[in-house]
């Protein structure tokens, strides 16, 4: 009996798979091992798919331009940040960040914001990678830069109103 | 073509209906969305306990009231118990939530069921007796539904009093009252310890 | 082996069937269900607990992880609930694109449902070939929010991200790439003989039972109840497509609505292409504007939340069926007063339980799978458990995985 | 002293014979894996992944439930194992005829196709006895409907076994009705008519639509059924035992597939390409994998990706009444072919 899906299976049977075998092909037996082996170049990295603009990844905190007014620390739904009364400045605990991003949003200085780094694995959750302290100044250098247009939006434009 | 009601005339037809047994004035809240800025609206009506099977029944006269679920507050001195209908529901574009609300002193905590009028209010009813502490006189089912036997009886999470889970947050193995580790409490599952819901005395701390 | 049937079959709270915890107590005999029993409570959060301690911005991020397939109708029906009581007016423009969301959400949900409700009829391929399909709404959603699975996509008044022209042609592209399979979706789920051997007069819930036990969602349309709240109670931009759209039951996709699994599969396929097409239309009468009624995150926070009094019932069609929330905000304080979550699931337990009857034991898992449950949303406390000997306790979990992460980097 | 030394090479034959089998049961069971992985659009394990996981089945720890009857429970996956093992013997793998006409399974002579069909059964029924034993009602289920398959399948495959034997014997060449040799060696489909065809082909259509459920494979995996009974028969094995019902099925599909190969098609390429001598054999043993591998793609790995598991009452209705049927119709065309 042949089927619509039989049909659509063979269509797959000879075309391509659509899995992206992000890191490597097969499972490592050693995943600590297989790292170190990309690190060192031994192996290459099948890298993953491309994340769009305006992805949320880990935070990046502008510590220099912080004037630790603690707004964000009101949104945090996960208690990510710390408040550090010795400079008054914040610290963010990665490893409990929901990536909703409100505390980029709500930043009167717009030194938090979101990278594009996603790889964030790790087997210690206090680890330096996990919390972040300062990742250099960017506020400055968005300044400095021109600024840059901002995406075209049709919301300005005058639109054909939803018709009855 | 059958008629719908509005919100305003449900609302006034408790209001004429249950005069003198309202807890508060019913009220309508009346949003637009959208380019057409379409009307919807919902109807909060809160009747006192000894009529608010009436009133439930009352909610039968407009078509097809579904039944959604119970939410419940600690009002303090009060428990409230609200229940969300919408009638004229399946009306593509007529539907009107009504919500009948109840209240019970913390220290009598019954309410009536409404699962002879309404046969789906049993699932939210278990679940108000397990967390609100109030019990629901002629429930179908006693048993608790989400709460596991590792939470102890006598503890009702959306409580703001001294029955409340604040001193489960951290130590849930320690009985509040005392001794055991209250994580094996009672065969049936019922949510009430034997003596019924707990009963807070006023002006007591217990 | 010793008792003599009939005899009870526990399913659950871990067994293949179930992809959440919770517990199906059956008596079988033979293959045969004589009774069926229900507990949940495996997987509760205190979710409703832990946002009666935060404040409502905070919440709208919780509110979304209630559930990770349908966040974003809990994030809809949390704003639309806290707008209710705080009187916040959304835009237009936010409307559409909060309608845009939820419409995607819903083709990815439906996409999901139909591979688990083949996996559960060991139909693995199936499986397979919608999560592959569904990629590409997933890539819509990622464009449009920022991630693929927790949106963070909208606030009270609007939404927080608007939409550029190059991501309307990008998204015009992906769902023309959906009304290209649509026929090929169609006819694997609606012609294929072993499917319908597994599915028809399987799971039957009446249209009788349906009202009276006030079924929500995809379910009770499958029985040929009209309801959907999209449309009897007309928010946001549904209002405006009242007239372009109906109700999608299986007689509208030309079967029967006899209640049973197969009316669910048709109606569910029939909704994801329908959503196509409402984004489609959304995408193509987007009004102009604002696309929030207030973008300061701190005004809305401390002055608009902070001093709002009230009470607000929200109800938004998650792809499960209906989803409503009830919010009680207090004046000058900032942590929610009162919040209840209802969600679909929660409101079909009592039909499941009548959907069991004379079934076989093979049919349990599709049955199970049928209403598309969502456990975790439908309980919300965990609880951690320590203290007793006989029982592990976490922080000894911890060491043994730390001791084992250990040994795996060696 | 002969009929000693001619034990003891057969002896040594069966052992390798029998670790060609395994080897090659797992080689096929990987292929099996990596297709149905591309008719999903996967990439699937690699190749070898059948011999990982058999190695770490048999690393792990052997957990027998404490209500198991623990004998039958630890028992039962050897003998299930050494019944496939036993079917091996009997059944060719390895082209036959043509150029190495001499070759023949280790046991040949020491018993016959109804011996084979016996043998057949036994990985079945020591599943069954196993899931029994479990104690589980999940694995009781599970037993009860590999007894119910068993009793459903049998039929029609008896049919076919028998209209085969009973058309070989018709030849009237002095051949041994239930020899698997005669059959191998004298393929029917030159010998009938045009009825006779028609039939040959009714009986291995029937053949064919067997195989997937004397395997157990979906459609037809309603005593394992994961999603359903969460295992089924298999619900309590782990380790050690787990490991051995997986070479057991693995083995017992490869023998099932050789004994389909060569009831229906048992020929040579050699011939046709007229190539000779080691050339000529290695072609062969090429061309027979190939045919094993084909139908193992068709009647396993298509089959299994491209349906829904039936439900026992369907299945057995299935194999009771239409399939049955088709096979008396086939074996009475057979028997019209020789008016």
């Amino acid at each position: 009996m042949v089927t619509h899906a039989f049909i659509e299976l063979l269509k797959q049977f000879f075309s391509d798979p659509a899995t992206n075998l992000f890191p490597v092909p097969y499972a490592p037996q050693n995943v600590h091992k297989a790292l170190k082996a990309i690190d060192s170049g031994k192996v290459k990295m099948i890298s993953p798919v491309e994340v769009p603009d305006g992805f949320r990844g880990k935070i990046l905190y502008d510590r220099e331009a912080c004037i630790g007014c603690q707004m964000c620390l009101k949104v945090c739904p996960s208690e990510t940040i710390e408040f550090v009364p010795e400079g008054r400045k914040v610290k963010f605990y990665m490893s409990r960040c929901t990536f909703c991003a409100l505390c980029t949003e709500i930043c009167p200085k717009k030194c938090i914001k979101m990278s594009k780094d996603f790889l964030m694995a790790n087997t210690d959750k206090y680890g330096p990678d996990m919390i972040v302290l300062d990742s250099g100044k960017f506020v400055q250098e968005e300044k400095k830069e021109t600024p840059k247009p901002e995406k075209e939006t049709d919301s300005e434009k005058p639109q054909p109103k939803a018709t009855a | 073509m059958m008629k719908y009601k509005s919100g305003d005339e449900i609302a006034a037809s408790f209001r004429n209906r249950f005069k003198g047994h309202l807890i508060e004035d019913p009220y309508v809240k009346t949003f637009r969305n959208g380019v057409k800025k379409t009307a919807y609206s919902q109807v909060f009506v809160r009747v006192k306990r000894e009529r608010f099977q009436d009133a439930a029944r009352h909610l039968k006269t407009f078509d097809g009231p579904h039944h959604t679920v119970a939410s419940g507050s600690d009002l303090g001195d009060e428990i409230e118990v609200l229940f969300h209908f919408e009638v004229y529901s399946a009306s593509h574009g007529h539907g009107v939530v009504v919500t009948i609300g109840t209240r019970c002193p913390k220290d009598d905590p019954h309410i009536p069921s409404l699962s002879d009028i309404y046969p789906s209010v049993t699932p939210t009813e278990r679940e108000k007796q397990e967390f609100l502490g109030v019990a629901i006189d002629g429930i179908k089912d006693n048993r608790r539904l989400f709460l596991t036997h590792a939470v102890p009886v006598g503890v009702y999470p959306w409580r703001k009093d001294e029955f409340g889970p604040e001193k489960l947050v951290r130590q849930v193995h320690k009985d509040p009252s005392g001794g055991g580790d209250g994580t094996r409490v009672i065969a049936d599952h019922s949510p009430f310890p034997p003596g019924g819901p707990p009963v807070k005395r006023k002006g007591g701390d217990a | 082996m010793a008792e003599a049937p009939p005899y009870p079959l526990n399913i659950g709270p871990i067994h293949p069937a179930l992809k959440e915890p919770t517990q199906f107590k059956f008596v079988i005999d033979g293959e045969h269900i004589r009774e069926t029993d229900f507990q949940p409570g495996f997987n509760h959060r205190g979710v409703e607990y832990l946002g009666m301690k935060r404040n409502p911005l905070q919440v709208l991020h919780l509110a979304e992880r209630v559930c990770g397939i349908c966040s974003a109708a809990h994030q809809y029906v949390f704003c639309r609930a806290v707008e209710h009581a705080a009187d916040i007016v959304p835009t237009e423009r936010g409307d559409y694109l909060r309608a845009i969301v939820a419409e995607l959400e819903r083709i990815h949900s439906h996409l999901l449902w139909a591979g688990v409700a083949g996996h559960e009829l060991g139909f693995d391929s199936i499986l397979h070939y919608t999560w592959k399909v569904r990629e590409d709404v997933q890539d819509i959603l990622e464009i449009l929010c920022g991630n693929r699975v927790n949106y963070a996509y909208y606030i009270f008044g609007g939404v927080r991200r608007d939409i550029s022209k190059e991501d309307i042609a990008k998204c015009r592209k992906i769902l023309s790439n959906y009304r290209k399979i649509e026929d090929t979706v169609l006819s694997i789920f609606f012609s294929d003989p072993t499917i319908i051997h597994r599915t028809k007069d399987v799971g039957v819930l009446t249209h009788e039972n349906a009202v009276k036990l006030c079924a929500c969602g995809p379910l009770t349309r499958g029985a040929g109840v009209k309801k959907d709240i999209r449309f009897d109670w007309p928010h946001g931009a549904y209002g405006d497509m009242m007239d372009d759209f109906k109700v999608v039951t299986p007689e509208t996709m030309g079967y029967h609505a006899t209640g049973d699994v197969f009316s669910q599969i048709v109606v569910r396929i029939g909704e994801l292409f329908e959503s196509v097409r409402m984004t489609e239309w959304l995408l193509d009468n987007m009004p102009s504007g604002p696309i929030t009624s207030e973008p300061n995150l701190s005004a809305l926070l401390m002055a608009k939340l902070r001093m709002a009094e009230g009470e607000g019932v929200a109800r938004v069609e998650a792809p499960r069926g209906e989803d409503i929330h009830y919010v009680r905000l207090k004046k000058n304080k900032m942590e929610i007063d009162s919040w209840k979550i209802r969600v679909p699931t929660y409101g079909n337990i009592m039909s499941w339980l009548t959907m069991f009857k004379d079934q076989q034991i093979a049919d349990i898992p599709i049955i199970i799978a049928s209403i598309d449950p969502c456990i975790g949303c439908m309980d919300r406390v965990t609880l951690v458990r320590d203290g007793s000997q006989a029982e592990v306790d976490w922080k000894v979990l911890h060491d043994m995985s730390i001791e084992k992460s250990r040994r795996l980097m060696r | 002293m002969n009929e000693a030394l001619e034990a003891v090479i057969r002896l040594g034959i069966g052992a390798g014979v029998i670790m060609i089998a395994l080897w090659l049961s797992l080689v096929l069971k990987g292929f099996d894996r990596k297709f149905a992985a591309w008719l999903q659009a996967r990439y699937g394990p690699p190749l070898r992944q059948p011999f990982w996981d058999v190695f770490k089945l048999f690393q792990k720890e052997n957990v027998v439930p404490e209500r198991a009857v623990s004998w039958a429970f630890n028992g039962a996956p050897l003998m299930a194992l050494v019944g496939s093992l036993v079917l091996v013997m009997f059944i060719p793998l390895g082209p036959v005829g043509g150029v190495v006409a001499g070759w023949m399974p280790v046991l040949e002579g020491y018993g016959d196709l109804i011996l084979v069909v016996y043998l057949l059964a036994i990985p079945g029924l020591m599943m069954a006895i196993g899931g029994f034993a479990s104690g589980s009602p999940l694995a009781t289920v599970g037993a009860q409907r590999e007894m119910v398959m068993m009793m459903s399948y049998e039929f029609p495959l008896a049919i076919v076994v028998l209209a085969l034997a009973w058309r070989i014997t018709n030849l009237s060449r002095g051949l041994e009705s239930f020899s698997l040799k005669a059959i191998v060696e004298n393929p029917l489909w030159g010998e009938v008519g045009i009825l006779g065809i028609v039939g040959l082909a009714l009986l291995f259509g029937v053949f064919f639509l067997i195989i997937p459920s004397e395997l157990s494979k979906i459609p037809f995996d309603a005593p394992e059924a994961e999603t359903e009974i969460g295992g089924g028969i298999i619900a309590e094995y782990s380790g050690t035992n787990l490991g051995l019902f997986y070479i057991a099925d693995a083995v017992k599909t490869l023998a099932f597939l050789s004994l389909a190969v060569a009831l229906f098609v048992p020929y040579n390429i050699s011939p046709l390409l007229n190539v000779g001598g080691i050339g000529a054999y290695v072609l062969d043993l090429l061309f027979w994998l190939f045919k094993v591998e084909v139908l193992y793609f068709l009647a396993v790995t298509v089959i299994r990706v491209g349906a829904a598991r039936l439900k026992i009452d369907k299945l057995s209705w299935l194999y009771l009444v239409p399939l049955s049927a088709l096979a008396v119709v086939g074996s009475l065309l057979l028997y019209l072919d020789t008016l």
